[in-house]
């Protein structure tokens, strides 16, 4: 059940589970799997941390995984058509973005209207990657005409540039703008259409599916509800 | 087990082709000049140049018959001095030695043992364990030559073994080479330049000039009877063994002759053919050495005339053809030869 | 036929032929396996997309312009390790090859660090020429030069050592300084070595990803290579990811081709 | 003083002084920032913290034995290159040098086109002897060694260039076969080329990054080497990053200035 | 402008110690055996090895003198042929003769004009084009000459330049090699081991051993009061200029000599010592040359005698002991001294 918590199944469940996850849920994700090890002596969590994509690609060449959790429904989706994931694949966590500017905000940035400036510099994800399609929507919506300077192949390379003030705004994760202390996060109104979905699946090829069953529920049980929300995500 | 070679070689601008044949026992040198094809034939010989015609015999075994046959280096029973010795700077002098054992499949103990042997044969026990790096020319030339003997080689080559070393090394080891060469049963090929070396060392010459062999013998009568002025100007030594004892050296094909430096023991007396003066009577003076010859015969060359004188010892000398003119020399004439003992050369043979 | 053929050495040894086979097999038979896995149907598409063109353009330009910046500053940096009489050699030889080890986007923000708008060195480009590197074709060109240079740096050291320097000794006592006895004598003499550096720079400037990105971002037309390219169809298209890298390495393989047969093999 | 060091040769050329040095800038500078900007108070915990510990080990292990996988295939490659009468070698070299190019994720990509559980050899090591490479510290190794060897085979194919073959003829002449000649004769008078190539590829092999996450995943303690771990703080402490960095670029200058020093300087 | 050099340079295990004092105009020959120090001195002249004590000064300039003074290489006026003559392999003989010039400032048309003019001078103007790798060894060393000579340099070095030439073009390259010298007005130092070379070619030895100079003085002197035993084997040669037509050398110094091969026009005739053989009367035979001799010195060498003469030409005889004692040699004894024809070799000076 999705309410029941990893202490009641805890006697069934032992030995390895491998998790692999997007790179951007590594530290709640390691946090959760401290908590579950705890929960369930003798069961070892592994985790494989890296790109969506690339995890995908992975899995689709036979990687040994019993749980995909992917920061975007697309890469889920390639495994899915692959027949990679068993059952159906359930959005644990969502994210959305926020401006990100340099501490102190020297560029005076208000709203997604400065993104057109083209005096200010102004760093996006490559629409290729979903915190880019999700800008997209974004201006969009605000009828905006943005003038990046760079789209980067990830939201880190993003928020990389705007910690070291290469670029005067940039468009983040919430949870980006969480993780550091060097980067101010400025909320702006359509965020609403920018929400990235996580969903999370057990994988067809799983070694400890029992595990694998486990573990998602862990991650959608009340305690990693708050772990997630501490980080920044918002938990359906 | 003679070895019988037609060595054709093509190569860019020169052709070699010339037949060289070699008995058991018999060390055959071969002379020429620069870019004659000495260090190419030998390097067919070795198997490290494929002919393209003719063919290497020894024995019943074929070495190399263009198209069919060709058997590497590797495979056959051969020793390469070359001519900058091409020791391995990584290994001992022992080592060295050893390598062709070890590679013929001789077990580590008992190549080092033989090689040990070999290197005290060659009378550098004393250096077994120096790197060839700290070895003088002539050690590392005896290391060389202990590494292509050590196998028992049934062929042996020498390039120029001798033309590195500086003129009083070579005395030395010219005389060990000897030594060696004398009871070595194999096969042996010696390419020079030096006509002493190919005199004192060798049973035949085989002289090459642009690969072809112009002319062969022994070294008396390559010397006797030169073919081109090349070969006369390269022969022309008077060349004898004998004893020395303190400043005279009794020959053993009978006379006697006096040198300035004392020695003692075998020896190699030489002197050249322009060091011989004519007397029709016995000289008075300086030269020691004066005995009584008759003409056998004269050759004319570019400028000088080659005069065989019979006697104890028999000799040659070149004089100018005006002395020929005024002594009026006719074969059978009965002269007197003098030689200054300060012109004439021993060494230890 | 025969004759011409005829081995002067006996047979290849099984002991080298063997692994070697099995280390050309192990280089060869992974692009073996793109070749196969690649959609060649979309080829022609992909290879005529304005955008792939693009990129593939941009590739070139910037490994060549990265390389020419890397012969310009390389071949002195080598020739002063290897002729220069220099303290602490040994140290500035290992320091010079520490781009090779660091992950490649960490060389990229060391980069920022220095270039970037708030670099150590960056600051004062803005402030003073108004120049920013950053999120330029330059920004390109400079972080491939980075990555690239001590290949060639390493390659040509190696020559210089192993040139003879009696040659330059002779050019000095005919007058010439040290420059022009480098010039018109060392340079000339060590070319082969210079081209195998070269050609080890260009590659790898032509392959670089991850300080490039970091560095210079990703535009289109302007700071996009085919390994960004390549890079962001990962996401969305594996398959399209993998044709361009084909194209990218038949491009690469016939400049390579072409060049070190033409100087390389030459003297054996 | 002065008479012990006044130079044989005039002043340095600042034509080649100047390029030297701002090239040498331009290598050290951006270390130099990293060194600056690194938060040098959370070393010791990090360097003391057992998975960054881990990582190291892990990441010299590997590297090591990539390289050992590198001189086993990648020295006798060499040694067909140049002097194995093959036909085609101009083109062979070329595809040598490829994993160069190959943007490394998509060498990785590759790799598992190959020996992944469903690829093309893969498959067949899973059915028939239960081997899996990816994902394990072999498969990191794998890896490396894929994307390092082109350096190793390079530069030992050109030691061998230079290397003088009458004293393999030597060789031959005694008796000793092919294999005999390059293991006893060849080997050794090449040694400091193969080291410097060693060191290249061993260099190469710490530094890599893309095709190792692609391959072989990011396991803590089976496949997370350091540039992983650099990855991945990047991900959640980017002054971590910086300081992992720092640790792996001292590790390898250490490592690399005591061999080069002890190996390649010797002869000049 | 005298060029004086006081050359200290130490080393691991040798120390070079060596005053050498040049005239404008001089050719001063560097002697000695290996090791002995005469490349270093070379090269520390050349500004390729700075002193560690002494000077080199060259009229008003100091070159050297440490701790204060050093002059690189490229700002000395000098030429220098290598013994391996060290020719740019990339570029042609032109370019190699013209690079001197262009590295001094000669624009680059004027330079290969004045280079064409020199290759044209050495004999060369059919090669400008060709790479060094494909001249001959004689050909390769006057592209050396012409090219160290283009810049006219003040001081001239020559390290051993005759050394890797076969017999043959070894002649005609020292004649060249000797006409060139006496027309050039710089300073000019010669290493060589050859006594011949020195004494063709040379106006005054200084012969080097153990990094000192044991020795100084005009050829002829050094060869007639040798100060040690290498020096006297080194130059005891009887060397005088002259004119042939044809067999008949008329001596510049008073004297005739007979020779075997016929030549024209100036000459260095030259025979050793050790083929002068003395006689109490006037000996009859094949010697083309004898004339009367007055003992003006005898010196005892280890094994043999130099017996200085005085005559028309004067010459030196080595012989053995025993002909000293034989002839009841005394200084002021009159004698005859004769050479055979054969044995007197003449070289186109
Ligand atoms: N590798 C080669 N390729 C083409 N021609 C060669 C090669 N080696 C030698 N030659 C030519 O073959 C001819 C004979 O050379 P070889 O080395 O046999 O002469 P040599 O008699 O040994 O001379 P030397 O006394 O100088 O050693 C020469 O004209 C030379 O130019
Ligand atoms: N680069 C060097 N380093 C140390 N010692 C050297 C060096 N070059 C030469 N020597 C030593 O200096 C001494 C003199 O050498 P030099 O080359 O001047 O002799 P040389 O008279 O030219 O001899 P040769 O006739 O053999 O050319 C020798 O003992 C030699 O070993
Ligand atoms: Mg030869
Ligand atoms: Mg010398």
């Amino acid at each position: 059940g999705a309410d029941s918590s990893g202490a009641e199944v805890g006697g069934a469940v032992d030995g390895r589970v491998t998790v692999f996850a997007a790179a951007s849920l590594t530290e709640t994700f390691t946090r959760l799997g401290e908590d579950f090890e705890a929960a369930h002596p003798g069961v070892e969590v592994v985790f494989n941390f890296g790109g969506s994509s690339a995890l995908a690609q992975q899995i689709n060449q036979g990687a040994p995984a019993d749980v995909f959790a992917s920061a975007a429904p697309a890469n889920m989706t390639q495994v899915g058509d692959a027949g990679g994931i068993s059952g159906a694949a359930v959005t644990f966590a969502r994210n959305r973005l926020e401006i990100a500017v340099p501490k102190g905000n020297p560029a005076g940035i208000t709203g997604l209207a400065d993104f057109g400036d083209a005096d200010a510099k102004i760093a996006l994800c490559a629409e290729q990657v979903p915190c880019g399609a999700a800008a997209k929507r974004a201006f969009e919506a605000a009828g905006v005409t943005a003038r990046p300077d760079t789209l980067e192949q990830d939201v880190k390379a993003v928020l990389t540039k705007v910690r070291l003030g290469e670029v005067d705004a940039a468009l983040v994760y919430r949870t980006d703008v969480r993780s550091t202390g060097e980067v101010e996060g400025i909320e702006f109104p359509e965020a609403d259409r920018t929400v990235n979905d996580y969903p999370i699946a057990p994988l067809a090829k799983a070694r400890n599916a029992a595990g694998a069953r486990a573990f998602i529920d862990h991650v959608r049980s009340d305690r990693g509800r708050a772990v997630l929300a501490e980080a920044g995500f918002d938990t359906p | 087990m003679t070895l019988h070679a037609d060595l054709r070689v093509g190569r860019a601008g020169f052709v070699l082709a010339a037949e060289v044949t070699v008995e058991p026992g018999e060390v055959v040198a071969l002379l020429g000049p620069n870019g004659a094809g000495k260090t190419t034939a030998l390097r067919a010989l070795a198997g490290l140049l494929p002919l393209s015609g003719g063919h290497i015999r020894v024995g019943g075994q074929t070495w190399d018959a263009p198209p069919e046959v060709f058997r590497p280096a590797e495979r056959r029973p051969i020793g390469v001095v070359f001519q900058d010795y091409l020791l391995f700077a990584h290994l001992s002098a022992l080592e060295n030695v050893a390598f062709g054992l070890r590679a013929r499949g001789t077990g580590r103990a008992a190549a080092r043992e033989e090689a040990a042997r070999w290197l005290d044969r060659v009378g550098l026990a004393a250096h077994a364990k120096a790197k060839p790096r700290t070895l003088s020319g002539g050690q590392a030339q005896r290391v060389a030559l202990a590494r292509a003997l050590a196998t028992s080689p049934e062929l042996l080559l020498l390039d120029e073994p001798l033309a590195a070393l500086d003129a009083a090394t070579r005395l030395h080891v010219r005389a060990e080479l000897g030594h060696h060469l004398r009871d070595y049963p194999g096969h042996t090929l010696l390419v020079t330049h030096d006509p002493l070396d190919a005199m004192v060392l060798a049973d035949r010459l085989v002289v090459l000039e642009h690969g072809r062999v112009v002319q062969e013998g022994t070294p008396t009568e390559v010397a006797r009877r030169p073919r081109t002025s090349y070969v006369a100007d390269l022969v022309g030594l008077n060349l004898y063994r004998g004893t020395a004892h303190g400043t005279a050296v009794s020959l053993d094909a009978g006379g006697t002759l006096t040198i300035a430096t004392p020695a003692s023991g075998p020896v190699h007396v030489v002197f050249p053919p322009t060091a011989v003066s004519l007397h029709p009577e016995h000289p008075t003076g300086s030269p020691r050495n004066a005995w009584r010859v008759t003409v056998a015969g004269i050759e004319r060359h570019a400028h000088t005339t080659r005069v065989r004188l019979d006697g104890v010892p028999p000799v040659l000398a070149d004089i100018t053809t005006a002395t020929v003119a005024d002594l009026r020399l006719q074969p059978g004439d009965e002269l007197w030869a003098a030689v200054k003992a300060t012109e004439v050369h021993a060494y230890p043979s | 036929m025969t004759s011409a053929r005829r081995r002067t050495r006996g047979r290849l040894p099984v002991v080298l032929v063997l692994p070697a086979v099995v280390g050309l097999a192990f280089l060869l038979v992974p692009l073996v396996g793109l070749l196969v896995r690649a959609p060649w149907d979309t080829l022609p598409e992909q290879l005529f997309s304005s955008s792939v063109g693009e990129a593939l353009r941009l590739s070139l330009v910037c490994a060549s312009l990265a390389t020419v910046v890397c012969l310009v500053l390389g071949v002195p940096l080598a020739w002063l390790l290897a002729r220069g009489d220099v303290p602490g050699r040994g140290v500035l030889r290992a320091l010079v090859t520490v781009p090779l080890v660091l992950p490649p986007v960490v060389g990229g923000v060391a980069l920022l660090f220095v270039l970037g708008r708030r670099g150590l060195v960056g600051q004062y480009l803005d402030a003073w020429f108004g120049i920013s590197l950053p999120f330029t074709t330059a920004g390109v060109v400079l972080a491939e030069a980075f990555v690239a240079m001590p290949f060639l740096v390493i390659s040509v050291e190696g020559a210089l050592r192993a040139a003879d320097p009696r040659y330059e000794e002779a050019a000095a006592t005919l007058g010439a300084s040290r420059w022009l006895a480098f010039r018109r004598v060392t340079l000339p003499s060590i070319l082969p070595g210079v081209v195998a550096g070269t050609v080890l720079c260009w590659a790898r400037a032509l392959g670089e990803f991850g300080a490039t990105i970091t560095f210079a971002g990703n535009f289109p037309g302007e700071t996009t290579t085919m390994p960004l390219a390549v890079y962001l169809a990962l996401e969305t298209d594996p398959d399209a990811a993998i044709v361009l890298s084909v194209v990218l390495l038949l491009v690469s393989v016939g400049v390579l081709a072409a060049l070190r047969d033409r100087w390389i093999s030459g003297p054996s």
